[in-house]
């Protein structure tokens, strides 16, 4: 295993409020990549505009900081052109399933082999309190007065449905869990999803480190994340959040590998015609 | 000068009818066998937006000389059902022969009727009616037997023995016919043109985006971009190239921004209202400073306005596309080898300046084609770089230019930031950080104003009027001054431009040569003239504009042009 | 009932292909609304860009044929305005699930009271032939020239995932069911999808009407909507499609219905300042 | 002229801190105490991207005389942390005092020790501080003692009564001591600005909107807009307003339309890079003449750029947003009355023109507030139609103006239709129809160049110089001209315009009159200048741009101007 720090990025200054459920994530990113033993400069973080989306300013990797809601169709170009890269396509929910949200579901579709890591904290932080997609409905925000008019949008359902290849969520301050849910993700060949619910101590009163300890379960050990149906009969569960692996289909094929330039030749686009 | 005369060695032939009728497949095969015969040829279609019934129109000019510009005349219409004449009344003359089908050219002045499809069923079925047409054009025009059955062979080639071998004969069949009508339509072969190529506007883009190095295209289909996008779909394992058709055109900017990054050479096909779509992502090119190029083939706006026309609308729109300031270059190739060279030096000047560079066509120039000799050489330029741990993406430089490299390639690490960045890619809050990469990224205007293609001058170099145009009408208004000057003895030159943005200052020097200067646009608000009014502050009052969704003809440039001479005269008496 | 005729634009030129599915749901459309005794000017009919978009055009009622992917948008916003309008979003599988794809997931979530009709061809049609978001995997088109190298979307799946409230999938070719569940559609309070599977002759030259009446089924009469799991199963199924009612969920609340200004009067926004 | 002396009459103040230390609690509740004490008052802050930590300031002017500009001027700096001071170095002179916890100010030149943490503890709890501060702040203007009661219970009003008394107490501790530190900076009150309001930029633009019958608002939350739309969800309610917070910009611009087409006024607020995003629905509007009524609140680009920050850097974007070719108004208001009546004037013009009408403002405008005795009056203009069986919706009329009808008032159907159509709203593939369709839209910019704002003459009637200038800068600017010719004799008049797009005609007289004209504005290229260069041929080439993310203040205002105004006089010597 490598050391966690070779992932710091010396001086930076961070911009997440003091406790907030980020600094438990990139402490889980960092481990994860590094009992990975991947070099940053096989790394490729993609975010998009966020609270959560700053992560990769944090984090010695390459980084691609593109435009709000935008990190997939990103992340999934740049594993197209470099299929030796590791893609990490890092975002908010806002970012992720608002802003972005057509991506999401389309490029569970392509399924291109990339890790999907989405900041769930139920709220938008960084625009200071608006509803996020997966606020629950009547919570009072800073721009819903009167309560959130509608229901939340269930992205493992989602995901589920459209019969994602690999489907976890996970809570930040579970730090085990989730290294080892990050891990799994970027090991699996495919569309890796990790939806992590993350504490925004400062907008979201509601869905707090206790809520969601009190919230959320462990998936039990005789669960078969490759059943459909249970698994989403455990994402639609309206009583606790499930955590832990809840779908994986390893059966469907992964995208670039289809693609025309790859069909006799493995070198990445990106290389050929450069001397390397 | 009655342009709507019947010219010597050439003829003009128009099909008309329903889409799906057939038109697309006499079109393709006539030309190609008109070609093989040693004949120069130009096509262009109209089309509605619709899949079957409506009234489309293919223009097909064969000649003796290079032809390459549409023409309002018609010598033979052949219509292919009851109501194919009607939208095509204003072209018709006297003169104007209507052949086909008894049924749909009765009670037409000059009718001739040739039955097509009683000649099909004779050789067992009336679908083979179209080989037929093929046959009885081939023969007006006096093409070789050996191109047509070749042509109709290729086509059907498909099919089982015994479907070519039925339409070659009735093929074989009209040309017989067609070569005894004695309509006086024969031309005098030329051996070189038998080794040219039949290339239309969307393949050259294609074309020359491969020339450029292009490894990747991911779009969303949009008419009439989507001829290039399925070019490069056709020739991606050819030329190992990532096909992606995105979600949405917000997905296939962004994508193409990325690639770049990760080290394609990438490209986006569009329109205008998808472009509209992709703004953002321009922007985000802008700051990140990652190459991107697109092409935005332009239709009629504004909305979905008429999809499958043409208009020149959309310069304004590219030219301010996106939040905030930073440079870009556009081109707007008129001819198939600017078409070719252009869009393979897009890939090239994105990449050195790392900007968004724009391909501007329309329609027309997408949909229309002709024979060609050859496309000029074109070269891929790359400006990657190695990487090493010092590395620091936007390292401010005299040029503005920052040395690109890309994830993999050396060992530093290739940070990109939208936000505004310091020297490495970090978010900075810094007034004089923000100061000096704002002035950084404007900085390469400079550099990219001095790779700029300067504008071609086509007639007398002594003009007394000078006709400013960009893009598509390049070759119809060749056409008209040569006409008008070969013809009227007028002093007319046209000063073209295929790059419109940064505008080359030569301009200057050409405009204070003329008596007046006359600007041409295919919008209604003469967008071009403005940039130049604007960077040059030169007088553009003179304008000829046209937005009903068609091309210029090469009649219409020429009375329009007359118009306007003519009211200077007086003025100027 | 109202004579369908009603509904007709005189002289208006049809732009379909003879033999289209299209034809089959405008008749089916205008019988629902006839028997539904619905006048002209209480329906406004919301599209976007495509063959499908252009039903408005021939429907005499009003409309609004506005960008392509973006017909949702609109119609709840039009429904906001105007309670007392029956809007209806029609238009393409492309249209709905590829450019609108996120209008979709969150018009789910919002439930306004629209019917959404999808001429679901499984192929764009207006642009000639290239895939949709439901062409089958391996599929030839004028585009993919070696097959789509991604899976369908499967928007019967993603309703029930996000609890839509009502739910159907129809066959344009089976002229009573397709009545009938526009109907539903119509009346059901909350957002309602019919999906029809509709033969585009010209481009799919795999879903034919043979196709779709050899590879549907109708929903067994003791199928009940309301169960989640079951609606799950129906709707992920490989065998053949499932044609009827798949899922309804009739608890949710309106989205307009919640709304500041309809708290205490019903008045719509639309009127309020007008001489009615 | 040292403009960063003291000045008389009139106190500066700056409270510096990280986000999320209470600077926004003391800003709001002193504001309230100097206003209801009589005093004038201004304010404005930056900040970070960023919830908490980081730098952020406030600037407050307390004055005796109306003030409304931001100014360098620190007469006294509150820093809240440590590092509090580190970005304010260099407006930090001679004179300014440093006040607060001995902590934070120790080792500064005239620091003055008030430890506003000691003292709140001795009621109780640390987190008193706050109420400590603005007490201490209130003594030393001379507030008064019932005023500050209110507004500290007022702002706690939601806590328990103990709390309340506590930050009273502690408050009016803080104004005992205020009041005897002896710093001499109390004024005079005035009656009349007690019967004042507070309003800032982000409220003026609401109201407007409310005053403008704004009854729907969809939109997606971004810096700086996000205000408009918050104030807007607060008061829908009172007002009757739909709100939606849309899954994307494509969504909540989609949405207005199709509002407004029901029925409703309805606005999107949104950034640059958000509105990118609607373009296309912009030109959606522009087809089917339909009205939209846009906030652009601007921050610097591009793509994310410096999100909390301040530009003037799309107006570019807005004048040529959306492909194809429409009519649109834009206005940029320069204060708050004009905020609230342009707002409110938007949607009497994108209703009486059925065209997308934007409101440009920007962070700097939207997050700055001011006392104002009242708004202007504004009343609703509706133009909506009862329709009869033979309605259309798009009647071709002199004026260009169809009438417009809604669902369901009135017997006849609404029909509209993004593709190019006829008078019915029914797709039309006709060149003819399309050219006067094209002709119609175009038609109405004549009348709505008639309904153009003229542009506002600060100075003297005879100036020598002119200032041209749009929106926000407007009352720096104002303020800078008074002070250079009162104090510097100089003889500068300013020109600001309010209506940006189309610019209304009286500008060349006034240009006319100068002797030379400089051009403001706070981005990198001169986008204003460059439209005034474009549609009146003028000569722009004084231009005085910023393009660091913050505004202009009063002092580099009048540095610059006196740096251009020396040079052209040296020149002309
Ligand atoms: C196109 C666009 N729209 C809106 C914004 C403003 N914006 C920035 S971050 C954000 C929401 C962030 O929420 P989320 O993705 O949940 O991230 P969090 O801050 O909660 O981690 C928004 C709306 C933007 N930058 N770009
Ligand atoms: C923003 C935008 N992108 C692309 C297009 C081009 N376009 C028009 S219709 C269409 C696809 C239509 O497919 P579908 O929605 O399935 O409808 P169908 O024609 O099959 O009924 C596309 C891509 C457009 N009009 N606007
Ligand atoms: S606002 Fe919320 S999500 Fe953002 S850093 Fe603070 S606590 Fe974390
Ligand atoms: S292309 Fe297909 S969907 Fe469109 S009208 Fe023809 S058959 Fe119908
Ligand atoms: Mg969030
Ligand atoms: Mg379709």
């Amino acid at each position: 295993m490598f050391d966690p720090k070779i992932y710091d990025i010396p001086g930076a200054d961070i911009a997440w409020c003091p406790g907030c459920g980020n600094f438990g994530i990139i402490n889980e990113l960092k481990t994860a990549l590094a009992q990975l033993e991947l070099p940053p400069h096989r790394v490729v973080i993609v975010s998009g505009i966020g609270q959560a989306a700053k992560m990769p300013q944090y984090v010695r990797a390459h980084m691609f900081n593109g435009l709000h809601g935008r990190s997939l169709p990103a992340a999934v170009a740049i594993k197209m052109v470099n299929p030796e890269l590791v893609v990490i396509a890092e975002s908010g929910d806002g970012c992720t399933y608002g802003e972005g949200g057509n991506h999401f579901i389309h490029t569970i579709r392509k399924n291109p082999d990339i890790t999907n890591v989405v900041h769930d904290n139920q709220i938008y932080g960084l625009t200071k309190g608006q509803a996020s997609p997966t606020t629950a409905r009547g919570q009072v925000t800073t721009l819903q007065f009167d309560g959130v008019p509608v229901d939340p949008f269930n992205p493992v359902a989602v995901a589920v449905a459209l019969d994602a290849s690999f489907v976890a969520r996970s809570f930040s301050g579970n730090f085990n869990l989730t290294v080892e849910l990050i891990k799994m993700a970027i090991k699996h060949k495919g569309y890796a999803l990790v939806d992590i619910l993350q504490p925004c101590v400062t907008f979201n009163k509601v869905n707090t480190y206790q809520w969601y300890r009190e919230n959320t379960y462990l998936l039990p050990d005789n669960y078969d994340p490759r059943d459909r149906e249970w698994a989403f009969k455990v994402a639609t569960g309206t009583s606790k959040l499930a955590l832990g692996v809840i779908y994986m289909n390893p059966n469907r094929p992964v995208y670039e590998e289809q693609l025309a330039p790859y069909m006799t030749d493995k070198t990445p686009v990106a290389f050929r015609g450069l001397e390397v | 000068m009655n342009l709507r005369r019947k010219q010597n060695g050439e003829v003009c032939m128009v099909l008309s009818g329903a889409a799906g009728q057939g038109i697309q497949t006499v079109e393709h095969v006539f030309t190609r066998i008109a070609k093989d015969s040693g004949f120069h040829v130009f096509a262009t279609k109209e089309y509605m937006s619709r899949v079957r019934g409506g009234n489309n129109s293919t223009s097909i000019r064969i000649s003796e000389r290079p032809v390459k510009a549409y023409v309002d005349r018609i010598d033979i219409l052949v219509p292919l059902n009851d109501n194919a004449l009607e939208r095509l009344r204003d072209r018709i003359t006297s003169e104007t022969i209507i052949l086909g089908n008894e049924k749909y050219v009765r009670g037409e002045r000059n009718a001739l009727v040739v039955n097509f499809e009683e000649i099909a069923e004779s050789f067992g079925n009336k679908i083979y009616e179209n080989s037929v047409a093929i046959g009885v054009l081939s023969g007006i025009i006096g093409a070789q037997e050996e191109a047509l059955v070749k042509h109709i062979t290729a086509y059907f080639s498909r099919k089982s023995e015994d479907v070519v071998k039925a339409n070659v004969n009735a093929a074989l069949k009209g040309l017989e016919i067609g070569r005894t009508l004695g309509l006086r339509f024969e031309l005098i072969p030329s051996q070189e043109v038998k080794s040219h190529y039949l290339m239309a506007g969307y393949e050259a883009v294609a074309r020359g985006a491969i020339a450029g190095g292009c490894n990747f295209i991911s779009s969303y289909p949009m008419s009439p971009a989507t001829t290039v996008f399925t070019e490069l779909s056709r020739l991606s394992k050819e030329y190992g190239i990532l096909v992606d058709q995105a979600e949405d055109e917000i997905a296939a900017a962004n994508m193409a921004i990325a690639a770049w990054y990760a080290g394609a050479r990438a490209l986006v096909s569009t329109s205008g209202g998808g472009f509209a779509l992709m703004t953002e992502a321009i922007s985000l090119a802008g700051m990140i400073e990652t190459p991107i190029v697109v092409h935005l083939g332009q239709r009629p706006g504004p909305a979905t306005g008429l999809p499958t026309r043409t208009e020149q609308g959309d310069l304004n729109l590219v030219l301010h596309a996106g939040h905030g300031e930073f440079p870009r270059v556009i081109y707007a190739p008129g001819n198939l080898c600017e078409a070719y060279e252009l869009t393979a030096r897009a890939f090239n000047i994105a990449d050195k300046y790392q900007i968004p560079v724009f391909v501007l066509t329309d329609q027309y120039f997408l949909d229309s084609f002709y024979n060609v000799e050859t496309m000029p050489d074109a070269k891929i330029e790359r400006y990657v770089v190695k990487t090493d741990e010092n590395y620091r993406r936007y390292e401010i430089t005299e040029s503005g230019i920052s040395p690109r490299g890309i994830p993999g390639y050396g060992t530093g690490l290739v940070r990109v930031d939208s936000d505004e960045h310091d020297e490495y890619g970090h978010i900075t809050e810094s007034a004089q950080v923000r100061k000096r990469m704002v002035e950084k990224r404007l900085r390469k205007l400079k550099y990219m104003l001095e790779d700029s293609v300067p504008p071609k001058l086509f007639g007398p170099e002594n003009y007394e009027y000078l006709l400013v145009a960009w893009g598509s009408t390049q070759l119809v208004l060749k056409e008209a001054v040569e006409l008008l000057n070969d013809e009227l003895k007028l002093n007319i030159a046209l000063l073209h431009f295929s790059q419109v943005y940064p505008v080359h200052p030569s301009i200057t020097d050409f405009i204070e040569k003329a008596r007046k200067t006359i600007f041409f646009e295919g919008n209604a608000t003469g967008q071009f003239a403005n940039l130049l009014k604007l960077v040059f502050g030169i007088h553009t009052d003179e304008r000829i504009l046209k937005y009903d969704g068609f091309p210029f003809s090469v009649e219409e440039a020429v009375e329009r042009i007359l118009g306007v001479v003519g009211r200077l005269r007086r003025e100027d008496e």
